[in-house]
């Protein structure tokens, strides 16, 4: 089970913004964040992810207590042992493709893995290209792959597949639904796109600007 | 050019060489710490770290000396617990150029860091690494430029120091006296053609070194932008 | 070995022609002795020898700050008169033959002195001016070296148009064909009596002792007096 | 403390700032070319930029009072032209700050351009701003970290520089004596309850200066980061 | 009309990749790109607005050269009067919503379009917040509402509504064509959304690995 109960909020120039989650999700699911632009869908991962710190409250994944305002706990970013891929993409400029996803292997022993995800994402031949040189779209594959060669148990992926083109969104979409049918991660994923949120997700998180509801598909 | 400027020249170059690869190890982590860290009182500490400059030279120098003196408290440990003086040696010319140096590899260093988007840092905390590992293969490779340019100016400034020098070190030929000493000295022999000749050559290759260090710069450039 | 030979002098700036000289001429009676000149400001080397500088012998172009090395102890000694020297006044572009009295031409724009309170060229320069009352008239045409040396840079290099500095500068090769200069008649300003100073503690102190009597003996005497120095036992 | 050694404050204050304000026009130009101009051998000239830094500040200040004699052709031009005399006044002495410190701007302004994203500037210029719009409406204020670092490293180095104001200054008091000059005078005529003081004083006035600088920066990154 | 000959080539670690377009398109007509990650979508956009330079060809739109590598020509970005919007935004972090906005007005006696501007994007409440305070479907809006403040004739949008959830891209598709109702201007954007592309283009540049087709919808 993870357990959610969060007060954050964010100093804006219009004031203060409230966001008020309190949920339960059982593990092992697909989770779809969907809702309007700005309601809080990253902010909300980057909180899992141990990024932001919120104001009050509990998050408990599994076993796993990653933040208690009460016991003052918080779990620093590098021991919630997840894969995150942000909406921006993060990579990193000093490595080319292949380093950046060799970046995200948790395991020393696995250089397979790495050539794998170059395979399913269609980069083999950008292999040593540098960031700079990429198109958005591969950057964005460069990231999901990043994330997911962490082979965590929860994957945070903000937006993964917009900026694809519909062959390769659907193709990803099914490699997503074979990592999850392997490993049986928690996948928590954003998008705005309705087709995509029905065919991944087992659990829907609605954000609206006043409030998260979590709905069973 | 006789021999003793040759000497010189190599003395001065391990000189300039031990002072920017010793503030090239120490300024990374000061760098790292004063701009990461949440810590209030920043801007007193950077200003701190700059005071060496705003004394002149050998005022700076002496009171290093005094330091280094057996008669005070830092001079009298080294001396008793350490055998060693610091004073006209080797040791002290190069402490006192470390110090004198801190501020033009420390601040661009901290530019770099601070000018780097903290979602590289998110990023690869996310991803399970050690801020270890995320400082030497992730901010560090970035911040390449700046560390070129510390580097560029720390070396420059090592090379030309001299009122430290002279007054911590004594112009002791073979062991504290410097290429810029030598010059210093000839020309207050009123010899110029010698410290023209010396000049120059210092000149030249201080500039092919500093040529050198900015295409290092330059070739980064072209792989990343 | 040649290492046990080894004796560091520091010396006022004043003296570097005259002693490279004088080394030259002892190393030849000498061979076994290895003669190393640091030469300085008697300030700047002063204040190196009272925080530990390994010097065995201090040459200064006064008595003042060697005696105040004897005071904190730290010589070995007392300071010993070894040569007195003599101001000049020394121009590249102006006819100084007439004089003082040029001073207060138009021509005349900048004046380099020595700084008075570290080089006693300098005091004695200052001194000079305001016995003849004409500090006052001139006062905002001086710029100040920082020692001798530097006063000298300052004439020579054409900015001033005249400088007061030592008489063994403007006999030096280096000066001498550059400019021309007027040595300030006795009668006006005494000889500066430069004194010299053992340093306590040091190695090799007996051989620095002997080249410090061997300065002052007449076998020098000539070359003091081709610098235009006045001889110690003399004056 | 003296009237006089205030004096030499205030005369080291207006040196210092002259010198940094200058320094910041002529360096924000000179930093933008070295970026993105597409000349080739721009590494030279970054060296260049440092060589005043490797010639001992005595030496390089001998230099520029040869350059300004009117035995000289610089020199000679001045006095029979424009009827002046940089030697012993304080144009002289800010002309050698400024050369003394030009490293110290360039650098970090450079580094700070050469970091921005080159996006930046081709948005600017797909919506039709020119270079000069795009340099201080766009450029410029993004790399205002740089700018600080640029900023007080060089007034740091001009209130402790000493060699080159010394010789191309001749030390007279109202005009061209800087505190660090005066502070040296003290220390070499051994009065040393003098120099402390001086010290004292033109390190604290100095600190709090830097700790001023250096929290603009801070406010500013809390702004934007 | 708008004549475009190109040959463009990018060099990557695998060898050279070469981008040609032969076409020929009216002008004030909406043009949707479309076609997959990497096929060179963005580096089109990019040479229309002069940020590259095609190895041999021309481009002219309507009776100005933009490119002529015949004669020499290359008019440089500034002068060439369009508004282009990034694929990753280049929102410039020292101006605030509004300022960004305002930047990209080319008629200094008109602040009224900021604020409607702002109104169109539903930014009212955010036009003081600094770019790194907005989510990133905010700020997509802000780099759309910068481009278009340009009023210019010729408008590159690369990917302007791929971050946006459906309501406020079904929105925004309707703004875009009321602007383009009003001005008439001639409008280039990206899009991997197949009814988006329907429901605005009039043409359609195809995007294929080897070649580049214009067809008429
Ligand atoms: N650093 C910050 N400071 C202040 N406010 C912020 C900050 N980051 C985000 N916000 C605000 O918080 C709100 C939620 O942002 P968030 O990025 O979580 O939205 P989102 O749901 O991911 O939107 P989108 O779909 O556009 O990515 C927005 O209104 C945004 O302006
Ligand atoms: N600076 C560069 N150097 C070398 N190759 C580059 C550079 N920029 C882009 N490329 C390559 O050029 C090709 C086309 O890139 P472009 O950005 O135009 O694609 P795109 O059609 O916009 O794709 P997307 O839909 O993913 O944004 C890609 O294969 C990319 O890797
Ligand atoms: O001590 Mo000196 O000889 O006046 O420079
Ligand atoms: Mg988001
Ligand atoms: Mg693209």
């Amino acid at each position: 089970m993870i357990q959610i109960n969060l007060e954050y909020s964010f100093l804006t120039p219009n004031g203060k913004k409230n966001l008020s989650i309190n949920t339960e999700i059982p593990e092992k699911e697909i989770i779809g964040l969907s809702g309007p632009s700005g309601a809080g869908k990253t902010t909300f991962l980057r909180i899992l992810a141990g990024l932001e710190t919120p104001e009050r409250g509990k998050i408990k994944v599994g076993k796993q207590v990653f933040f208690d305002s009460e016991k003052k706990m918080n779990v620093p970013p590098q021991k919630r042992k997840l894969g995150f891929m942000f909406q921006d993409y993060a990579l990193f400029p000093n490595m080319n493709v292949e380093q950046n996803i060799d970046f995200g292997r948790s395991h020393k022993h696995n250089p397979e893995l790495t050539h794998r995800l170059l395979k399913i994402m269609d980069l083999q031949n950008l292999r040593k290209q540098r960031i700079h040189q990429l198109s958005g779209g591969q950057k964005q594959r460069v990231a999901l792959a990043r994330a997911l060669a962490t082979e965590s148990s929860l994957f945070l992926l903000d937006e993964p597949l917009s900026a694809l083109d519909l062959p390769m969104r659907t193709k990803l979409q099914e490699e997503i639904l074979k990592i999850y049918e392997s490993l049986q991660p928690t996948i928590f994923f954003v998008s705005h796109d309705k087709d995509e949120i029905h065919k991944l997700s087992t659990y829907i998180l609605q954000f609206n600007n006043d409030k998260v509801e979590l709905l069973k598909k | 050019m006789n021999s003793d400027f040759l000497n010189t020249l190599v003395l001065t170059g391990k000189l300039a060489i031990s002072t920017t690869i010793i503030l090239l190890v120490i300024s990374l982590p000061i760098g790292y710490w004063l701009t990461y860290s949440k810590f209030k009182f920043k801007a007193p500490i950077e200003a701190f770290i700059c005071m060496p400059m705003v004394l002149p030279p050998t005022v700076m120098g002496y009171y290093l000396l005094v330091a280094f003196s057996p008669e005070n408290i830092l001079g009298s440990f080294l001396d008793q617990y350490l055998n060693t003086r610091w004073a006209f040696s080797f040791q002290g010319i190069l402490i006192a150029s470390i110090l004198a140096g801190l501020p033009f590899m420390v601040q661009p260093i901290q530019n770099g860091f601070s000018s780097l988007p903290k979602s590289y840092k998110e990023a690869s905390y996310t991803l399970g690494k050690s801020s270890w590992v995320t400082f030497y293969k992730v901010l560090v490779p970035n911040i390449k430029s700046s560390i070129i340019t510390g580097v560029a100016l720390t070396f420059a400034h090592c090379i030309g120091e001299f009122g430290i020098v002279l007054m911590v070190g004594g112009n002791i030929p073979g062991q504290t006296r410097i290429a810029s000493i030598a010059i210093y000295d000839e020309v207050q022999a009123l010899n110029y053609p010698a410290a023209h000749q010396y000049s120059l050559v210092l000149f030249i290759i201080s500039f092919f070194l500093l040529v050198l260090i900015y295409s290092i710069n330059k070739n980064f450039k072209i792989n990343t932008l | 070995s040649p290492k046990e030979q080894k004796v560091t002098i520091a010396a006022a700036a004043n003296l570097r022609y005259v002693l490279d000289e004088i080394k030259e001429q002892y190393i030849k009676e000498n061979p076994e002795v290895q003669l190393q000149m640091i030469y300085g400001s008697s300030g700047t080397l002063t204040q190196q020898i009272l925080n530990g500088a390994p010097y065995n012998l201090f040459l200064s172009a006064d008595t003042k700050f060697p005696e105040s090395i004897v005071k904190k102890g730290m010589a070995e000694g007392l300071p010993i008169n070894y040569c007195y020297g003599r101001l000049a006044m020394w121009s590249s572009s102006i006819e100084v033959s007439k004089g003082l009295s040029i001073l207060t031409s138009p021509q005349v724009k900048k004046i380099a002195v020595a700084n008075p309170s570290q080089a006693p060229y300098g005091e004695t320069a200052v001194n000079l001016l305001k016995k003849l009352n004409l500090y006052n008239q001139i006062e905002n045409k001086i710029v100040w070296g920082e020692n001798i040396n530097q006063t000298a840079q300052f004439a020579s290099s054409g900015n001033a148009e005249v400088g007061f500095i030592a008489l063994s500068l403007a006999l030096a090769p280096q000066m001498k064909e550059k400019g021309k200069y007027y040595v300030i008649p006795e009668n006006q300003a005494s000889p500066i009596a430069q004194a010299a100073v053992l340093i306590k503690g040091q190695e090799n102190n007996k051989q620095a002792k002997i080249f410090l009597n061997y300065i002052i003996s007449p076998k020098c005497s000539s070359l003091w007096e081709k610098y235009g120095y006045g001889l110690a036992n003399k004056k």
